[in-house]
């Protein structure tokens, strides 16, 4: 039994962390999320030319690099650390792996080889801007396609799609016929479709982008939806991934919260003494580091979880069982990580005092960026109620 | 206990409403809600002609002794007022730090000259004034204050750096603490100048916000003078003076604090309804416990309010700590009713590149409401030192 | 406008301290509570016959001094802080308020001047053994009384009655027919009445007893039944005057603990300093005292209202707009009072270090009354959502 | 990461399995799920037949060194036994103070003679020690102790008051700290003594705890003695050697207390669903809360597991801050889950006169984990200063 991160990646994680400390300053986050598409596309190139991380987790048959989920952990921790701004969570965590787990071969084939080479971004979109607050996954979506002869008639709204205004190629959930009819569809569709308007919003959080898509009778080949496996299923899969993803990604950031305070409690001088000497600033940084680390732990088991979901499907022998593990630690991940990171985020602009809710320091964009994480793909207390629904609570009569 | 209000008391209530309904109107509209914490740059200019007539119907300094151009009415009265100003959307008075910070420090502290000079600007709302406390190193540790005056020629020569002024760029004054005497302790040898702000050897840099906006300034002094005798209490016994400053808060304004509080909650509220989260059993707890932390905010105030000045009861001594916390809970709790629409800022059409919602701003902004005016830790400290006797740390 | 106690006030805490601090010191305490009875009967004689405080609240035309509930809540505070072991807050808050809300003028005058003289202890009860564990009021009434001609027959189980095991007067809620009907009754009844079997629960606070009743077809006559006001909403109003009651005691108690906590500070000694000089002690204890003096403002305005309903229902006036302001304040205070006073217990210990949790060092009794009162007449959970439907959420469709 | 045994592991655990399975009966059944913290007094007699029951069949300290008795295991197998042990309802270990503080100290410090003298009776369950570490004025600042050891005639005279001295009433062997160079500073002068405890001159009186039972006793010392060479490690340099045990602590026994308050968590969902809070949709939370914060108790035990002892991650450093909070936090749980019924002890028929349930009890005792083996505030300044590098305090 190991529980820790192998040579190998470390390796990666040195690695990203080289480039993200020379290409993700504070002064290229700024430019970017000051723009409309979110990131600069010259970094993104680099990215996928230079280091092939959009590759990373597709296999080597669709011309990855063909690593696992658990290889991608390092990575999403420091681009959150970094607060990169870049396509890489829309097309990667939600995109490619809505490919992987429910495109058939020819889908895969079309699709992956393109996000690999860094030519094509991509997204997933389900919930409707109508639906309740607390709604998530499947009862989150309201957008509804239309079976015809040649193929399928989308209709209606889908919103809070990361990235979704830029993306090359949308996956979007739909009910098929309508919504009792409780059959899910997933469909793959260029950005620029005939019948498609995508609206930039602005958000609190300027570092990830999200869009509304409002489909006027888009028309669509049968081919367009996605049958590698039941919809429903699938969509609960896809958004467990890429809730572990965002966890690592939470990790990251909160990390680098603790780290800038206890480099400021270090180095700031209030009566004659650091401020990190007095023991309300160190205890608040002592409970910081308590939160980063079991927050790890919690990211970085479900991402095992993950990586081992991923090989059992790739050999063709995904259990009921191992996706309800999978929904476990994701939703695990997602509730404790989601906390320990806007904690982490808030307690460090109190540490930095004045200057911390200052636009000029970072500590903004990782408050603000934690808000953002801690809403997206379901709440804290989402995640904790399918948890206990998981543990049987509530079934007994 | 009694908590109904005299006949007194409810037809001063009613006098303020009925100016408050013929006044805050036409032009001032558009003033409603506004210029409150996080938003006091907003529209100053039509916020001095709003202050100019409120001055004029004699409604600015309301509490201060008749002969200093007041009214001389009793806290209650205050109390009723500011609620009334809230209630009818009145905006963040642009004179708050002179009627409730400069002036009381001058009708306790300064001379019959100075109070001649600068009471009746503000009485009027002619004249703005901002305070110069914080420094880049002195924040908590506020004694630690570097910026220098030097008497030259009749003339106080100032040179340093202040930092967190809000309303600097508009304000025709400020008080300055300032190391008059620096061979002395940490604590004496500050004096407290009244400085124009209008003058060479002033810099003006705004500071960007969190939320965007720039409600604060870095001030700095390179060779700004004030005369000799705009210092107010004797010369190196400033800091007493800044002391008494801060402790002419006394709650009247916390409960019109907790009725702006009021109306963000019923906006949270209203949100619960229209999306749902009303009926979530984890939401009507956290909501519930956001009313009943409100009530109590009030609760406070009112026993705050009842007691004699000269008995000030322990509850006065956490009025900051308790409202500046359950502000930052609050604002959490918004994000998290309003589910992800939490994310969704102003349409990019009508608005600037980056104009928040309401709800946003408070959630953001009362990240400082735990740390300006003393941090939560600072605040602990006083409230265990003060309040329950315990021992200082050793220096 | 003031909120603030009179000097009328202030004299009765005064003297109430003065009595607690020597007749219920921690070695009364600690002989009393490990009494079957609870209390001592001679200490008990003493409080009814010098200092008259069983009749407190109860009006002059029933011999007691006629003071308000307002009058009552330093007195609470004082007991609360001196963990006073003795039937009050039974007789007074549960069995006088139920018989001056809900008694007839009979009714009365048959019980209230035996109350006033400490002749007659009483007591309320109202929830079944069997009820779930999150109803509270009504909801957790399962006694049932079938009504005869000549009067009624009551059968099923009360449990969780505070000094039911001791008390003279037992007034039970049930329901008359069965739960069907949706009609509330309130009963008296002598504690020795035939075919009712009383059983003494030992409990984890030994300062308060719980009992458990059995009625075994127990026989009673129509004037049994308490008809001034209808069963469900005497009930209700009952419950609220007894949880502002022990809000009260609990202001008080947290308070003993904040004292306990401070003294303690300044004088035990680590690392050569008084720890109270240690910002972690130190910001502990301010935090207690923030709590307590916020958990005294909640009370202190629920009892006013109360004192007002009272006044407004002697003066015949009583509207439901007072009603739901009373469960309103009552339930605010209920649920704040009982989470500060567990939180200033817990903290009071973890203060103390290693002596706190000996059985020798009171804290622990306070601990574990902050336990009990917590868990007495409905969670905090149950009283917050109580004010989550009188704020008018979840009515909106 | 590979979170699966080996072939080898597995075969271990199948032995442990069976050989609790098979031993753990008839007499020993009715310890089985008692005597662990806040229990530690239950059936002592019992549990020591237990204990040598277990070190005939060489359970006892597998992971010491086979020169010294032990078999050398791997932790990971030392937690697998601890895990079994834990699953079949294994008592608490009376000789723990021993196989995890004492012995390794002695196998690190000790003389070979020590060695010979003292590890065998700990091995065979023969023996049994307890810790003479805290007294009245020496908690938090342990280096504060003022117990005295004199030398005279070849042995050591012992005077002073030991406090919170587990199973002191059955021990053997106490380990204690003493003064022994009262001119030295704090840290210095102090010597790290083995002392028997059946002589005059030692006194035990139980400590009555908050819930009801007497697991700690304070020890009083007044002219005890012990050989000269029942010294460990060099006089006067038994801070250094009473440092090294607390350091010996790796993880092993967190998985297996990770485990046992499993155990207590599958009581509080079967209360939940016999009492119907299992549908509440606010406790619902709370216990997915809880269990969350378990299943991290663990993986945050595996991964200091599987680091080299060479560079102990930052994830051991609050391991105690973490488990002792998350326990204190679910007893409260555990009461809310109860309701009413929280209140209820068992009947006194068949208990004694203040018999707790074992959700009681744990909810009692979890208040005592956030203050023993240091404090929730010493835990979080080791925290900040070791694994962070934030300054220590002015002292």
């Amino acid at each position: 039994m190991e529980f820790r991160f192998t040579e190998d990646q470390n390796e990666l994680r040195s690695q990203a962390r080289r480039f993200l400390a020379a290409e993700s300053t504070a002064a290229h986050v700024d430019k970017a999320m000051k723009t409309e598409l979110g990131y600069d596309p010259d970094v993104w190139a680099r990215v996928a030319g230079e280091l092939g991380w959009p590759g990373l987790v597709i296999p080597e048959a669709y011309e990855g690099i063909g690593l696992g989920q658990l290889d991608l952990h390092p990575l999403l921790e420091e681009m959150g650390r970094h607060v990169f701004c870049a396509p890489f969570f829309s097309t990667v965590c939600l995109g490619a792996n809505a490919l992987l787990v429910a495109g058939t071969t020819a889908q895969k084939q079309a699709h992956l080889p393109a996000i690999a080479a860094g030519e094509l971004t991509a997204t997933l979109g389900y919930r409707g801007p109508s639906a309740p607050a607390l709604a998530e996954g499947a009862s989150a979506v309201t957008l509804v396609a239309e079976e015809r002869a040649a193929g399928f008639t989308l209709t209606g709204d889908v919103s809070y799609v990361v990235d979704g205004h830029s993306a090359g190629l949308l996956i979007v959930a739909a009910w098929v016929g309508d919504e009792s009819s409780g059959e899910l569809g997933l469909f793959a569709l260029p950005g620029d479709t005939a019948g498609l308007t995508r609206t930039y919003l602005p958000t609190m959080d300027q570092t990830r982008r999200l869009a509304s898509l409002r489909f006027d009778g888009v028309q669509l080949d049968k081919d367009a939806r996605l049958t590698g496996m039941e919809g429903g299923r699938a969509l609960s899969v896809i958004l467990d991934l890429a809730a572990v993803g965002l966890a690592a990604e939470q990790v990251g950031a909160a990390e680098a919260c603790l780290d800038m305070a206890v480099e400021y409690a270090k180095v700031r001088q209030q009566f004659g003494r650091p401020i990190g000497s007095f023991q309300s600033i160190k205890h608040i940084c002592a409970d910081m580091l308590l939160k980063v680390e079991c927050a790890r732990s919690a990211a970085f088991y479900a991402s095992a979880v993950a990586a081992q979901l991923m090989a059992d499907m790739e050999g063709g022998k995904l259990t009921e069982q191992k996706g309800r593990e999978l929904a476990e630690a994701a939703s695990s991940a997602k509730a404790y990580c989601s906390d320990a990171f806007f904690h982490c985020a808030g307690q460090s602009i109190q540490v930095h005092g004045g200057i911390g809710f200052t636009w000029e320091h970072a500590a903004h964009l990782y408050f603000k960026r934690a808000q953002s994480s801690r809403a997206l793909l379901g709440s804290a207390q989402h995640h904790r109620e399918r948890v206990a629904t998981l543990l049987g609570l509530g079934d007994e009569a | 206990m009694d908590l109904e209000l005299t006949q007194e008391q409810l037809s001063f209530r009613a006098e303020v409403r009925a100016w408050l309904a013929e006044n805050l109107t036409g032009r001032f509209e558009s003033l409603k809600g506004r210029g409150g914490p996080g938003d006091e740059h907003y529209a100053v200019d039509l916020r001095m002609d709003w202050n100019r007539v409120m001055g004029a119907a004699g409604w600015n300094c309301i509490g201060w002794p008749k002969q200093h151009g007041g009214r001389a009415v009793p806290l209650m009265e205050e109390v009723i007022f500011n609620e009334e100003y809230v209630r009818a959307g009145g905006p963040g008075r642009i004179g708050h730090i002179g009627e409730t910070l400069l002036g009381p420090t001058l009708i306790h502290f300064g001379s019959a000259a100075q109070q001649q000079k600068y009471l009746p600007g503000i009485v009027d709302g002619s004249e703005i004034w901002c305070q110069g406390y914080s420094e880049p190193n002195a924040g908590s540790d506020l004694a630690n204050i570097q910026t220098t005056a030097e008497l030259k020629d009749g003339k106080w020569v100032i040179h340093g750096q202040k930092i967190w002024t809000s309303l600097a760029p508009w304000a025709d004054y400020c008080f300055v603490l300032c190391r008059t005497d620096k061979s002395a302790q940490k604590h004496k040898g500050i004096s407290y100048l009244l400085v124009p702000m209008r003058q060479p050897g002033i810099t003006i840099v705004p500071i960007e916000q969190i939320t965007g906006g720039s409600e604060f300034a870095e001030v700095f002094f390179d060779g700004a003078t004030t005369d000799e005798d705009n210092v107010v209490g004797a010369v190196n016994d400033g800091w007493r003076v800044a002391m008494g400053t801060l402790a002419f808060e006394r709650g009247a304004s916390t409960l019109a604090q907790q009725q702006q509080f009021q109306k963000e909650f019923d906006l949270v509220v209203a949100a619960a309804k229209r999306n749902g989260a009303s009926k979530d059993p984890v939401l009507r707890q956290r909501i519930a416990d956001a009313w009943i932390g409100l009530k109590i905010m009030r609760l406070n105030a009112l026993r705050t309010l009842s007691v004699d000045s000269t008995e000030l009861g322990r509850e006065a001594s956490f009025a900051k700590l308790y409202w500046s916390n359950w502000h930052r809970d609050f604002g959490e709790l918004a994000m998290e009713v309003l589910g992800a629409e939490s994310e969704l800022a102003l349409p990019p059409a009508e608005h600037g590149p980056y104009e928040l919602t309401t709800l946003q701003k408070s959630f953001l902004f009362a990240r400082s409401d735990t740390i300006y005016a003393g941090t939560n830790q600072i605040q602990r400290n006083i409230i265990g030192e003060r309040a329950l006797g315990l021992p200082r740390e050793p220096r």
